[in-house]
């Protein structure tokens, strides 16, 4: 039986991933991608939220499936954007790496 | 007529900044206000207690936060002082090489804000006049001052903002520790409070202890004074004056205005600290004023020194030491005023005040020397100087305290120090003025020709200045009965057992 | 009387309008899109003023329990509005070095984007404040950040401006992915996205705290990284020093504000729970320390109002851990007025010297007017009194005092004198230092009424802080 | 009756010094001439008051506050100050004119009269005190006026230094002093003498404390009257010009102490033992002064030993409870010390300011008026008999050898020693041959400064006497006459007087040298000594404690630490967006730990 605490762990999982990613990888694009990972780990966890948390009249509460759109949608102008600034930086700087970038400090 | 006072040198600094021609704006301000403040002296109903002249506009009425100002005896002088002290100022300005305009306007402000201070029946303005004040002090001392100008005006800065800030935190608690329905900004409501008792002793500990620091460190209580000699050896002449003289006044001001009559109980609870502090501002500052080797930084150091007399009539907390605290602010202020505007023009003429350096003066500077001596004797409290008689005041009422025929307690033991400590002035004073005005003027000097006396103009603020200290030596009893019935009406209303 | 809805829609309109007018009226002086901009955003200001009331929140449905027309979020609407308004002013005059970074064959390319952009994030921050459920904060949030994405990012040929882009976008996004697993969590334990419902819920001593209490911990980490609170403040001083500077003045205006009503409406249903207080004091100590601290040796202008810009939040955030609602947006409005000024100041004299402080030497003889403002600023900012920050400073010192928090008044005085160390350097650089350039600067007519009207309402707020009060208690 | 006279003679002498000041700076002449006219009419009026018995002045409130606290301005007239008033203003006039001779060449002549006439103020605001404080405040003016007159030539270093010297000594005592009147005060209420006296059960009933009180009170005339230990500033003070020696520095001020001591007898004559210290300070004092002046050279430095030595014989009388022997003594000595200063002052400025009696010598030909008064005055000095300071001298011996004995023989060696330094200076000046150019050259002074010369001689001589001193005072009277007091005094007399003759006739140069003498008793230098290792070290510590310790190391230290802190802060910002994010993580974990699991 699946249970909600294993799609929790499971969404646990996937966000520690995504946060590792972010942490470790030397790549714009798979940082960025990482990110991703981390909202796509708070889509699953609130599907898994709206499909145990069963309303009084049997159906599932949609908030949660609601919220998940709203992520989608937004998730994706974020990496329209995102993806633009990495490009810029790309042909200003013809790099990608994150240690390449700290001009800036202290 | 108050608001004029209070508003005139704002105004005028606001022209001054806008274009209008400096000295001039800022002779006639300051001396428009003065003859304002002289009338109101004159008017000055005596006999009656509480305040004249109040005008009041609310600024919330939520808070009970009102723009009020008034006078009764103590503020009145105080104001008196502030116009006294800021025409001679102004009229100590010489020329000005860089951003006159400015200049004028930042002496005009510091004026206004300390002016402001005095008058102000409300906590909150009369907190808030009173810093508008540190800002054109730092342009001050940085921009037209001489020596390591920098790092003094970082200091005093710097130094003042903490001071204030912790005395902001007393203020607020102190606004607090009256209950809700009777909690006001205004000066008159929180003493009606205190009278009815509605300030507990314990809350009174805490916000003595933080109005303490905080005024303190704004009239360089002893350990906090290290801002002090710096600031004023390296400031311009006027705004030495003004600082010295009238602006450093306010922290004594606050402690006369709302520690005496509002918190009775922390008074008393920290005397002993106090009176350790105020011993290391007499005995320990006085003695570091005799090591000094510059006449800037001694005369810095001397009114550091002094600030301890005036608390010891502070922290002696009855009627004839009270005044006399009211009376040694005013009088020390002209005297420390005429003091740093006269080291401020030898400055000019010799371009050092390193005493080795100097000497003889008074051969070539007679009317100078003439006034240094007047001003260096009034300090050290010659009779006849409002000094002397402000220290008398101070002693007799510091002496008067927990008497005991048998036994010396602390205040006996401090006054005989504190007249030590008038022995240990003279020599400092005295020797300064040995050192520049007399024996032989130094080699070095033979020939300049910029080494003249004050130009006549000066003798009119010389003169104000020492008219003043010389009118409330010779009578006391007319400073007296202005001053006395405020703090009468304080001390029949916590009535001691 | 006018649905309060209405007014995004009428921003989101002029954002619309003003980016065909971009693309599609090429001949046109693109600084005309800026005053249009400006007057039509001034018409949406006076029209916050003719509100039709709105249901109380209580008993809201539909719509209404996502939007509120409370007195608190009209009041930053009109912030966020005035701001804008005056980001935009900066914007006119930085109109030159966009065009400098922007190279192309064509006249004032990119420029109408320049102005555009500010206004959908003026809408976003004018839905943030009335927000009042997880889902319609977030998306209002991700609105402002998406475009100050782009802002923080726009001269793109500038390495630096890069830099802070990359660093925003990636910091960023990585708060909105806390905000969105924390909302998650909140969610799970209560079932609900609606802040009045969740305090119903959270009421409920069945309730399970502990996840809701992780999950407003990963909600608080995202708001504290919008409003720069340690120690989520990384991003603040690079991003800020490389982004263009009225992005930066936005940044540090709009987007904290923001963030501040946000905290402040979603920290009510978890008040009641003790840890929250003593996590927000917490944040707040550290926050005032490394603001203030950090600030002390800094000698680029920018980079320090960055710093300054974490010190204010740390003031802020004692409004918060005393929960005074009044202090806190009062302190906003200060902050707005004063870092404007000090940002709208910097905008000028950068183009022609440089942001570093010493860049700044000798400004009053080259343009009294500036060294003028500069010193208002830095005076406000500072906390003396008879300036608006002072008063903001007097009403989060006072709530304090009255709640008692000994560690935060302390730490809060020792940084305030630190503070006024760090904004003199400025005033000592403009007023003792002798100028290294002597040529005067001159300030068009817009920017120097922009500044003198900021001027005279930080000093009538020093000393009449009444309207504000009045307005929030409506 | 009411009458303000003593209001017009107090305040002449301060309207001429203000408007001196004020006005008439730069007129030298017409400053001098409004200077003694001023003090002409002080001494007119003053002996109008004197003619007067029974007058009462108008008062005013000094500082009023009500029962605490209240000083009035008031004054006293009784025998004792109308007589005062008399001879101060008296010889102050006499000084006055003799001023306008030796001082009309000054170039500081108006500020010399301003400081003249401001201190003929202050002395006959002492005179004319009824209360302490008001006391205390002319005494200090006293002070003050005395040390711008000592510094007159300021330009000498000499001078500015004796003048500090004498106004840090004077303020020492006054220190004491203060303590004194404060004891007073706070037991029993008054600073009032006419109020005290009839509280002085309460200091009585508590008999250490009145002795403090009283030993306190004297402090303040130790140092005024120049007693040991304080009396080292008067002969230093003799670098002022020679008329304030006479005036300031003889006559007035110095006996002001004996005067206040004699004002407030009442309460020093309630306790033993504070009589029993005063009376051997003033014989201390005696013998010390007399023992110096046998060795100094310096004229006028003699003739200042001189007065501390004499002003210790009233001491003396003054301990042993008698203020008329006090008084009678201050009287004459007032007429004859004024005449010896006025003498020499006579000569040294004929020698063109030449003091040292070894370059001086056979004067007596050349200022014959000069040598005649001189001669006077010394007489009267050593007691010789039917000159003036025979009379109150013989008094105060006879007093001490009724009351105490060892006093008695050390007041008796200090005549001999008197008697021999004096005549040891009338020998080296007047007589052989001169010694130096200048004093071969010299001429007798103007009459200007030769009129006052004679009628201070007259004085000297016939100030003594009881048809001429009754009118002024009380003489006192022996019970039975004692014949072997005056014997015995006159044989001292004659005995030191005829061995300075013996051994000074004829020299060239000092015949013996007393090193221990010469050096006045190592005293000054020992308080050199003490003043460096301990005013001036402690000084130099706070100072550099001050500036090193509190300012450099404490406020600069936590300025710089904190600054400090800061650099060390802004370090996290390292600038790479990994580190960043891992912050951002650390951040989160640890609020999650405050927050959850706490």
């Amino acid at each position: 039986m699946v249970t909600l605490g294993h799609y929790l762990i499971v969404s646990g999982i996937l966000f520690a991933i995504g946060f590792a990613g972010v942490m470790l990888r030397r790549s714009l694009i798979i940082i960025f991608m990482s990110l991703e990972l981390m909202l796509n780990a708070a889509n699953l966890s609130l599907v898994a939220f709206s499909r145990f948390h069963v309303q009084p009249s049997g159906v599932p509460d949609y908030n949660a499936q609601v919220f998940v759109f709203f992520i989608i949608t937004v998730g994706a102008a974020e990496v329209a954007v995102g993806l633009a600034i990495i490009v810029a930086l790309f042909r200003a700087r013809q790099t990608t790496h994150v240690e390449d970038i700290n001009t800036l400090k202290f | 007529m108050l608001l004029f006072i209070v508003f005139c040198p704002i105004v005028a600094a606001i022209l001054i900044m806008a274009g209008a021609p400096a000295r001039k704006t800022a002779l006639l301000a300051s001396g428009s206000t003065f003859v304002m403040t002289l009338l109101a002296f004159a008017l000055f109903e005596r006999w009656q207690g509480g305040f004249h002249h109040v005008s009041s506009f609310t600024i919330s009425a939520d808070w009970r936060l009102n723009f009020a100002v008034g006078l009764d005896g103590l503020s009145l002088i105080m104001v008196l002082l502030a116009v006294i002290v800021t025409l001679a100022a102004v009229w100590f300005t010489g020329e000005i090489d860089k951003y006159e305009n400015a200049f004028y306007a930042c002496l005009l402000l510091i004026s206004g804000g300390a002016i402001g201070a005095f008058a102000s029946l409300d906590l909150f303005f009369f907190y808030a006049f009173h810093e508008l004040a540190l800002i054109p002090t730092f342009l001050l001392i940085g921009i037209w001052g001489s020596g390591n100008r920098s790092a003094a005006a970082w200091k005093i800065t710097i130094y003042l903002a903490l001071g204030s800030f912790v005395l902001l935190i007393g203020l607020i608690l102190l606004y607090q520790s009256v209950p809700v329905a009777s909690r006001s900004f205004d000066i008159r409501a929180l003493q009606a409070a205190a009278v009815a008792g509605q300030i507990g002793p314990e809350a009174q500990r805490h916000i003595y202890l933080l109005l303490l620091i905080g005024f303190g460190v704004l009239v360089s209580l002893f350990p906090f004074h290290t801002w002090a000699p710096e600031a004023y050896a390296s400031a311009p002449a006027p705004a030495a004056m003004l600082h010295a003289g009238v602006l450093k006044k306010f922290g004594l001001y606050g402690l006369l205005r709302l520690a005496i009559p509002l918190l009775p109980d922390g008074a008393r609870h920290w005397t002993g600290l106090l009176m350790v502090l105020l011993l290391g501002n007499i005995i320990y500052i006085g003695l570091a004023t005799i090591g000094q080797k510059r006449l800037d930084w001694m005369l810095g150091y001397s009114s550091v020194m002094h600030m301890g007399y005036i608390f010891l009539g502070i922290a002696s907390a009855n009627i004839l030491g009270v005044t006399g605290a009211a009376t040694l602010i005013f009088a020390h202020g002209l005297s420390i005023a005429l003091l740093f505007g006269l080291a401020g023009e030898i400055r000019k003429r010799t371009g050092t005040l390193v005493f080795d350096e100097l000497g003889g003066l008074a051969k070539v500077m007679p009317f100078a020397g003439l006034a240094f001596g007047l001003g260096a004797f009034a300090a050290v409290g010659l009779p006849g100087f409002a000094n002397f008689a402000a220290e008398v005041m101070v002693f007799f009422g510091a002496f008067q305290n927990g008497w005991e025929m048998e036994r010396f307690h602390i205040f006996q033991i401090a006054t005989v120090l504190g007249l030590w400590g008038v022995v240990i002035s003279a020599v400092y004073m005295l020797r300064a003025y040995r050192k520049v005005f007399m024996g032989t003027l130094p080699e070095r000097f033979r020939g300049w020709n910029n080494l003249v006396d004050l130009r006549l103009s000066l003798h009119v603020p010389v003169t104000l200045l020492v008219g003043a200290l010389l009118w409330f030596g010779f009578f006391p009893q007319s400073f007296v009965r202005i001053v006395a019935p405020a703090f009468r009406t304080y001390f029949s209303a916590n009535a001691q057992p | 009387m006018i649905p309060p809805p209405s007014l995004e829609i009428a921003v989101l309109v002029l954002g619309m309008v003003i980016l065909m007018l971009e693309a599609f009226a090429e001949r046109i002086d693109k600084r005309i899109l800026a005053f249009a901009t400006i007057g039509a955003l001034i018409a949406v200001l006076i029209g916050t003023w003719f509100l039709a009331p709105s249901p109380a929140q209580e008993q809201a449905t539909g719509f209404w329990s996502f939007y509120t027309a409370d007195p608190l979020s009209i009041f930053f609407k009109r912030f966020a509005l005035l701001t804008t308004i005056l980001v935009l002013i900066m914007m006119i005059d930085y109109a030159p070095v966009v065009l400098a970074s922007i190279p192309s064959t064509k006249k004032q390319t990119g420029l109408g984007e320049f102005f555009a952009i500010p206004i959908f994030t003026c809408a976003g921050l004018m839905y943030l404040v009335s927000a009042i459920d997880f889902i319609f904060i977030f998306v209002s949030l991700e609105l402002v950040t998406i475009s100050f994405y782009v802002l923080v990012s726009f001269t793109r040929h500038n390495p630096a401006t890069l830099e802070a882009g990359v660093k925003y976008l990636v910091l960023s996004a990585l708060s909105t992915a806390f905000l969105v697993y924390g909302i998650t969590w909140i969610f799970g334990v209560t079932g609900q996205t609606n802040l009045q419902r969740i305090t119903a819920a959270l009421a409920n001593p069945e309730i399970e705290r502990g996840p809701a209490l992780f999950g407003m911990v990963l909600v608080l980490v995202a708001l504290g990284f919008k409003i720069a609170a340690v120690p989520f403040q990384i991003w603040v001083p690079d991003v800020y020093q490389g982004a263009p500077t009225p992005v930066t003045a936005y940044l540090s205006v709009g987007s904290k504000a923001a963030g501040f009503v946000v905290l402040l409406r979603v920290l009510r249903p978890f008040l009641m729970l003790p840890q929250m207080e003593r996590l927000i004091v917490l944040i707040a100590l550290l926050t005032l320390l490394y603001g203030n601290l950090a600030a002390l040796p800094q000698s680029n202008l920018k980079r320090l109002l960055a710093y300054s810009s974490i010190a204010h939040a740390g003031y802020l955030l004692i409004g918060v851990a005393c929960f005074d609602g009044p202090a806190v947006t009062f302190y906003l409005v200060a902050y707005l007025l004063m870092t404007l000024l000090s940002f709208a100041v910097l905008v000028i004299v950068a183009q022609q010297t440089g942001e570093e402080i010493s860049d700044f030497d000798g400004l009053a003889k080259r343009s009294p007017f500036l060294a003028f403002a500069m010193l208002i600023a830095m005076a406000s900012l500072a906390g003396v009194p008879l300036t608006a920050g002072f008063f903001g400073k007097f009403f989060i010192f006072y709530a304090a005092i009255a709640q008692r928090q000994t560690a935060l008044v302390v730490v809060g005085v020792i940084t305030v004198a630190c503070g006024f160390y760090y904004y003199l350097k400025v005033v000592r650089a403009m007023y003792w230092q002798p100028a290294a350039k002597v040529d005067n600067i001159s300030v068009n007519v817009l920017s120097r009424l922009a500044m003198s009207a900021l001027i005279v309402a930080i000093v009538w707020l020093g000393i009449y802080p009444a309207p504000i009060l009045e307005a929030l208690r409506r | 009756m009411k009458s303000a006279l003593p209001w017009y003679a107090l305040l002449l002498p301060l309207v001429s010094a203000g408007a001196i000041t004020l006005f008439t700076h730069r007129l030298k002449t017409l400053s001098s001439l409004i200077s003694v006219a001023a003090v002409l009419g002080s001494f007119l009026c003053s002996c109008l008051i004197f003619g007067q018995k029974g007058l009462s002045a108008p008062e005013l409130k000094w500082i009023d506050f009500g029962t605490v606290f209240t000083v009035p301005f008031g004054f006293v007239l009784d025998d004792l100050s109308r007589m005062m008033l008399v001879l101060v203003s008296g010889i102050g006039a006499l000084i006055h004119i003799y001023s306008l001779g030796y001082m009309r060449d000054d170039e500081g002549k108006s500020r010399y009269f301003a400081a003249l006439s401001l201190f003929m103020f202050a002395m006959l605001g002492i005179v004319l005190a009824n209360n302490f404080v008001m006391l205390f405040i002319f005494w200090e003016l006293v002070a003050f006026t005395s040390y711008v007159l000592i510094g007159h030539w300021f330009e000498r270093d000499a001078a500015a230094d004796a003048a500090n010297k004498a106004f840090f000594t004077n303020r020492i005592g006054d220190f004491g002093f203060m303590l004194g009147i404060l004891l007073v005060w706070m037991s029993t209420g008054s600073v009032v003498f006419a109020d005290i006296a009839p509280r002085l059960s309460i200091l009585t009933s508590h008999p250490a404390f009145l002795t403090i009180a009283a030993l306190l009170i004297f402090c303040g005339a130790v140092g005024k009257s120049a007693q040991f230990p304080l009396h080292v500033w008067l002969p230093d003070a003799m670098e002022g010009p020679t008329p304030i020696s006479a005036l300031i520095h003889a006559a007035t001020m110095v006996a002001a102490g004996v005067y206040m001591l004699v004002r407030v007898g009442f309460i020093i004559q309630a306790s033993p033992s504070a009589l029993l210290v005063i009376a051997w300070i003033g014989t201390i004092s005696a013998l010390l002064a007399a023992l110096i002046a046998t060795q100094q050279n310096d004229i006028k430095r003699i003739l200042a030993y001189s007065t501390i030595s004499q002003l210790g014989y009233m001491m003396i009388a003054v301990g042993l409870a008698s203020n008329e022997a006090a008084m009678f003594h201050l009287f004459t000595h007032a007429f004859f010390k004024a005449l010896l200063f006025l003498g020499a002052g006579s000569i040294i400025i004929m020698l063109h300011h030449e003091q040292n009696i070894w370059k001086m010598g056979g004067l007596a030909r050349h200022l014959p008026i000069t040598f005649l008064t001189f001669v006077v005055g010394a007489l009267a000095l050593i007691g010789f008999p039917l000159f003036s300071g025979f009379f109150s001298k013989d008094t105060i011996l006879a007093l001490a050898y009724d009351h105490n004995m060892p006093i008695f023989v050390v007041a008796l060696f200090t005549a001999f020693l008197t008697a021999f330094y004096i005549l040891r200076l009338v020998v080296v000046v007047y007589f052989a041959k001169p010694r130096s150019d200048a004093a071969r050259a010299s001429d007798e002074s103007p009459l200007v400064m030769t009129g006052p010369l004679i009628v201070l001689a007259l004085l000297a001589w016939l100030g003594g006497y009881g048809f001429f001193a009754r009118h002024f005072l009380a003489i006192p009277h022996e019970k039975e006459l004692l014949l072997i007091v005056p014997v015995l005094a006159i044989t001292a007399m004659i005995l030191g007087a005829g061995l300075a003759i013996a051994l000074y006739r004829n020299r060239t140069s000092e015949p013996i040298e007393v090193d221990l003498l010469r050096r006045l008793f190592y005293i000054d230098e020992s308080y050199r000594w003490l003043i460096h290792w301990t005013q001036e070290l402690l000084a130099s510590i706070s100072a550099f404690f001050d500036r090193w310790i509190i300012d450099a190391s404490v406020v600069r230290g936590v300025s710089g630490g904190t600054w400090g802190i800061g650099a060390l802060l802004r370090l996290i910002q390292m600038g790479n967006l990994q580190a960043y994010a891992f912050l951002f993580g650390l951040g989160i974990v640890a609020l999650i730990y405050f927050a959850v699991f706490r």
